[in-house]
């Protein structure tokens, strides 16, 4: 298909020259330096140097209670807030030992899975934009503004969702969302096939990216890569399969798999898992169990806001949950629990010492390793090649940063 | 909970080196001195019953004021893709003390250790580009140690010159 | 005297009337046009007594934004040139129009005007010598203004200007066989001939089909478009004219889009007839079904320079739909587009060209 | 169940030469650029149709916001009028950037509530929106569903609402100093022409429709 790719040689001695890409670089959205030694076009040597965005997320979460620190998770990866709710408060009900009802279970992932195909759509939409093409970028962001409008009217919010708490959610769907969402899932679909249109049955497209920013598994592994840029690279690794959280287990779906581990593979494979994460937004709302979405249990998660103004019990669970001083306390204990996030395993480990805050809220960022290897992607290639490189491994500055 | 898996067989393996085991939750823990790290992970990483081929996260946590025979517990957590197991490995670390870097074992440890390291200042003996990572190195203090105060505010730094590295 | 009052009318239809609006159109069409086929609306903003036209009134805004914005100029660059390259830019792109015909010849009270600025015999080869004078001012700016990215950006462009002119000359060489001649004005009256009892005009597509193929992309890198706007890409190096602002920047991308205009109008000459209207003919229209209507001898004038219009208007919407549905290039890939398949070709549709002419003969 | 499913992309001879691709996306594009053009012809036309973009030109079109919309604060009143709000803390101790601030006071008129806000505010320049302290309020005083979104000022103080402000929601007035820390004794008999205002205007559970009338 394409041509041996020139590498270059700097066995002439050739003098280089420094070029800052970044941090204020229209590539380098989500900010980031990258420090490159370049002969001509050809990039002899690279250094990423991040921490633009550092805000300290782990002293701010140790400065709240368990509940309050899920609006910081928002702000890890804001192209997909839900899943990080969701992966926190999976994590402090893992340190609680307590299991969320069958309908929250539920509810859950397919938020997640709206909020997996929000990501992906974005992180298609910008890499297709820096490589120039600007029509499927606005395309892929349409399909998004519609499950971000509709997810506002049941979140209350288009980026930060802060929509978990322990022991549930703030809300259930409303009756009319699987109606709602039919109609988004079939327009998701159709500007799937817009961009394959577009993209990746094009020549143009399929040179820029088949065989650049070519990583090894063995090196992916090493790296520590997880999610759809691993799968690109032919190693089986999802956690929705290799330990099933929420619902995933009742759900029929695929996990794509390619081989060539390069940026048209992290392309393709991105619009696929928006195919199946369709199938699995359409099988979980048809099996939506009937029920609760909270834990039942009154020290745990709030009454109801009707038990709260009717009844002096509810007043009571109400007030004992968010007193000063008073509120849920997990036993002493740590915990690592994984979800697969849009980018990869997204992992919190929380360490409780008894207390209201947590003595320690670390995330595993997803896009670290990613960006951690963007150096030895980028070596050896052009300047050109940075754009597609960067655009396929969907960093995101809140969360690489913290 | 399922039964421990990795425990025994690490006690098997490694013996008097594992200083404790625990499975809180399920997740199954070691903690073994700073001095067999190296060796620990190396063989966590190529035996072939162990075969934890990914290094999933390296953190640090401070526990100053809470009784801990060390100050630091150094946290590795480990994926094993052949065998779908995780494992937890601590290392417990007083202030200045080194630990010796994984880096060389799994490139993802640079930067984690990076991290680590200019958040908890603790040492890691070996690395290879012991810079900081998130923070500016004019930056003064281990922001993620307990006795580091939230409210603290560094004061903005000149831009740099020509010439002067990151 | 008259030939010389005829030439400064004719020039400033061609500026004033033709160039500078169809460049300003074309600047609206490219923000209304992209904006439809993204599914938006474009920019519209700005409003003269709640009049917003579509968007027009946005671009008289951005036109008095460029000029009164500060002209500003890096230190260290080198002043001179620096300031002289736009101009040279805009200069380049201008004179290259002068041999296009675009209408037939006129007789007017008495004097025959032939709508063209200048009918040279080697009009072609003018052509081929002058549009090239924009790489200088792209280079030197590029230069001059003393940034990493926008020499990078001068590099890139003199890299691909120069290797797709050649593809350029090369794959317009077959039709020059054809025709016999260079002269541009004789290629048009040539393709108002007629195949199969006059169903299909000899229009250059039709003629050269692979010379079409080989035009088109080549033409479209001279524009410095997408996807071949490695020169400017402004989400790798930002572009050759990074350090300009206001008028200057303005100048560039004035001759950017009078390029596009260039690029129609050599389309439209070469390949689809020029200013003929299928069975237009001096005296009216015959159709090969029988019809036949009269016409008086202006009214063919003004439908032919209508009809030359109105495929610069084509050409300029199609070739910013190609521009905004495609991707970029990557420079190595670019060049070897250009040298390793677009030339060859090139050539062999000379060597079939003329086995074809010989064969023919 | 899950499984894992290899897929590979395979090239054919269409993709191993540029144009066939690029006919299809331009296609693509014009498909677009035609049907796009038809409805925005229809709206010039005065025919009803749907619209030919999806764009909502914000300052003259504006979308009718979710009820579920976190956005401005308000406190409610009672049905006879009173404040709901008895500053039990609960929304300040919930809140976790710590940008409510309560003075409670002992309720002057004949009331069952025992305590009153003297102040009350809240600072949106530290807000973040996360609906903590509607969820927490027991009395159902505090609600985020004004709809107003346009809360930019020129000035930090502007951003404090006051209890006059998240009485009566509008646009912050970018102007003037900060009203800050006036006593509810003040307030009363302006709360007065407020608590009728509300009556006649807000039905309950209502949105504030956004629009030119609230300018």
């Amino acid at each position: 298909m394409s041509e041996e790719r020139y590498i270059p040689r700097n066995d002439l001695n050739i003098e280089t020259m420094q070029i800052n890409l970044g941090p204020s670089h229209p590539t380098t959205h989500g900010i980031i330096q990258m420090d490159l030694q370049v002969a001509g076009e050809d990039i002899i040597e690279a250094d990423v140097i991040i921490g633009y965005l550092h805000r300290g997320f782990e002293k701010m979460c140790e400065a709240h209670n368990w509940n309050q620190a899920v609006i910081y998770t928002d702000r890890l990866n804001y192209v997909s807030p839900l899943i990080n709710n969701v992966g926190y408060h999976l994590a402090v009900e893992k340190l609680m030992d307590i299991e969320v009802p069958s309908r929250g279970q539920y509810v859950r992932m397919v938020l997640s899975e709206i909020m997996r195909i929000c990501d992906h759509q974005t992180a298609l939409a910008a890499a297709a934009m820096e490589l120039g093409g600007f029509t499927p970028f606005l395309y892929l962001m349409k399909g998004r503004e519609l499950w971000w409008e509709l997810l506002e009217r049941v979140v209350g919010a288009r980026v930060t969702t802060s929509f978990t708490r322990i022991g549930g959610m703030v809300a259930d769907l409303p009756d009319w969302f699987a109606a709602a969402a039919e109609d988004i899932l079939l327009e998701t679909a159709n500007i799937n096939r817009e961009v394959h249109t577009l993209l990746t049955r094009n020549r143009i497209f399929i040179d820029r990216t088949r065989g650049v920013g070519y990583i090894s598994p063995e090196d992916a592994i090493s790296y520590g890569f997880t999610g759809p840029m691993l799968r690109s690279c032919g190693i089986e690794y999802d956690v929705r399969v290799a330990a099933p959280y929420l619902a995933y287990n009742d759900i029929d779906f695929e996990i794509p798999i390619l081989t060539n581990c390069d940026v048209y593979d992290r392309f393709y494979i991105r619009l696929l898992e928006i195919d199946q994460s369709c199938r699995i937004i359409k099988q979980g709302l048809a099996k939506l169990p009937q029920g609760p979405v909270n834990h039942l249990d009154k020290n745990i998660s709030l009454p109801p806001k009707s038990e709260v103004y009717g009844s002096i019990e509810g007043l009571m669970a109400h007030f004992k949950l968010l007193m000063n001083d008073n509120g849920v306390r997990p036993e002493a204990g740590e915990v690592y629990h994984a979800i697969e996030a849009a980018n990869g395993e997204l992992g919190y480990y929380l360490v409780s010492t008894g207390e209201l805050c947590p003595h320690k809220c670390r995330v595993r960022p997803t896009c670290m390793p990613f960006t951690q290897a963007l150096p030895q992607m980028i070596k050896q290639g052009m300047i050109a090649d940075v754009v597609p490189c960067f655009g396929s491994i969907n960093m995101i500055g809140g969360e690489l940063d913290r | 909970m399922s039964e421990l898996l990795t425990i025994p067989l690490l006690q098997e393996l490694f013996g008097e080196t594992i200083l404790e085991s625990h499975a809180h939750r399920g997740d199954e823990t070691v903690i073994i001195p700073p001095q067999s790290l190296e060796e620990v992970a190396t063989r966590l990483q190529q035996d072939e019953r162990l075969r934890f081929e990914f290094l999933m996260d390296l953190t640090a946590v401070d526990y100053l004021h809470l009784d801990r025979p060390k100050r630091f517990e150094v946290v590795y957590h480990f994926y094993s893709l052949t065998h779908n197991r995780r494992l937890r490995v601590k290392v417990r670390v007083d202030d200045g003390e080194p630990v010796p870097t994984l880096a060389l074992l799994w490139k993802t440890a640079d930067w984690f250790e990076r991290e680590t390291a200019e958040m908890y200042g603790i040492k890691f003996a070996g690395h290879p580009d012991p810079r900081p990572l998130l923070l500016y190195p004019e930056f003064k203090g281990y922001p993620l140690r307990k006795d580091y105060d939230q409210r603290a505010s560094h004061p903005l730094v000149e831009s740099r010159r020509k010439g002067e590295s990151a | 005297m008259f030939e010389t009052i005829a030439s400064i009318i004719k020039i400033c239809f061609i500026v004033v009337c033709l160039l500078l609006p169809m460049a300003f159109l074309l600047m609206w069409a490219e923000r209304k046009e992209s904006a439809i086929m993204q599914d938006r609306i474009g920019a519209n903003r700005a409003s003269v007594f709640g009049i917003r036209a579509w968007g027009l009134i946005s671009m008289m805004a951005d036109a008095i934004k460029m000029f009164v914005k500060e002209d500003f100029s890096p230190p260290f660059a080198n002043k001179r040139l620096f300031h002289f390259a736009p101009f040279l830019a805009m200069f380049a792109v201008l004179i290259t129009f002068a041999v296009i015909p675009f209408g037939p010849e006129w007789t007017l009270l008495g004097h025959t005007v032939k709508l063209q600025i200048a009918d040279l015999g080697v009009g072609f080869l003018y052509m081929f010598a002058l549009a090239p004078l924009g790489i200088y001012a792209i280079a030197l700016g590029a230069w001059a203004s003393n940034n990493k990215y926008s020499a990078l950006g001068g590099i890139r462009a003199v890299g691909q200007l120069i290797s797709y002119e050649v593809v350029v000359g090369l794959s317009l060489i077959g039709l020059v066989m054809v025709f016999g001649t260079v002269q541009l004005d004789s290629i048009v009256v040539q393709q108002g001939d007629y195949w199969f009892n006059g169903w299909i005009p000899k229009w250059g597509v039709f003629l050269q089909p692979l010379g079409l193929l080989l035009f088109f992309p080549a033409g479209f890198a001279e524009t410095k478009r997408v996807p071949f706007d490695l020169p400017e890409g402004e989400s790798e190096i930002i572009g050759f004219n990074l350090e300009y602002s206001g008028l200057k920047f303005g100048l560039f991308m004035m001759s950017e889009f009078i390029e596009m205009v260039i690029l129609g109008a050599l389309l439209t000459t070469f390949f689809f007839g020029g200013w003929q209207v299928p069975w237009l003919f001096s005296d009216g229209f015959h159709f090969p079904w029988g019809w036949d209507f009269s016409l008086p001898h202006t009214a063919v004038v003004l439908l032919q320079v209508m009809s030359f219009l109105t495929k610069l208007v084509f050409f300029g919407w199609f070739l910013q739909i190609v521009r905004w549905t495609l991707p970029r290039f990557r420079y190595d890939q670019l060049i070897r587009l250009c040298w390793l398949y677009l030339l060859p070709l090139a050539v062999l549709n000379v060597v079939i060209t003329g086995i074809v002419i010989l064969v023919l003969q | 169940m899950a499984q894992y499913v290899n897929h590979d992309q395979k090239f054919g001879a269409t993709e191993a030469i540029y144009y066939p691709g690029i006919a299809k996306g331009v296609a693509l594009t014009i498909r677009h650029f035609v049907v796009n053009m038809w409805f925005h012809l229809m709206k010039a036309l005065r025919i009803k149709a749907r619209p030919g973009a999806i764009t909502i030109q914000y300052p003259d079109q504006r979308r009718v916001l979710p009820a579920a919309l976190r956005i401005r604060h308000r406190i409610k009143l009672n049905e006879d009028g009173r404040l709901r709000c008895t500053a039990c803390m609960l929304c300040e101790t919930a809140c976790p950037d710590n940008c409510i601030y309560i003075v409670p006071m002992e309720s002057p008129e004949e009331v069952p509530e025992e305590k009153m806000p003297a102040i009350f505010e809240i600072d949106l320049a530290r807000c973040c929106f996360c609906g903590m302290c509607v969820e927490a309020c027991p009395m159902d005083a505090i609600h985020m569903d004004t709809g107003i979104a346009e809360m930019a000022s020129d000035s930090r103080e502007n951003l404090v609402l006051d209890l006059e402000s998240l009485l009566k929601p509008g646009p912050i007035v970018c102007t003037g100093p900060a009203f800050r820390g006036k006593e509810i004794l003040e307030l009363l008999p302006h709360l007065k022409d407020v608590r009728a205002m509300e009556h006649q205007t807000q039905p309950e559970g209502s949105i504030y429709r956004v629009g030119k009338t609230n300018r």
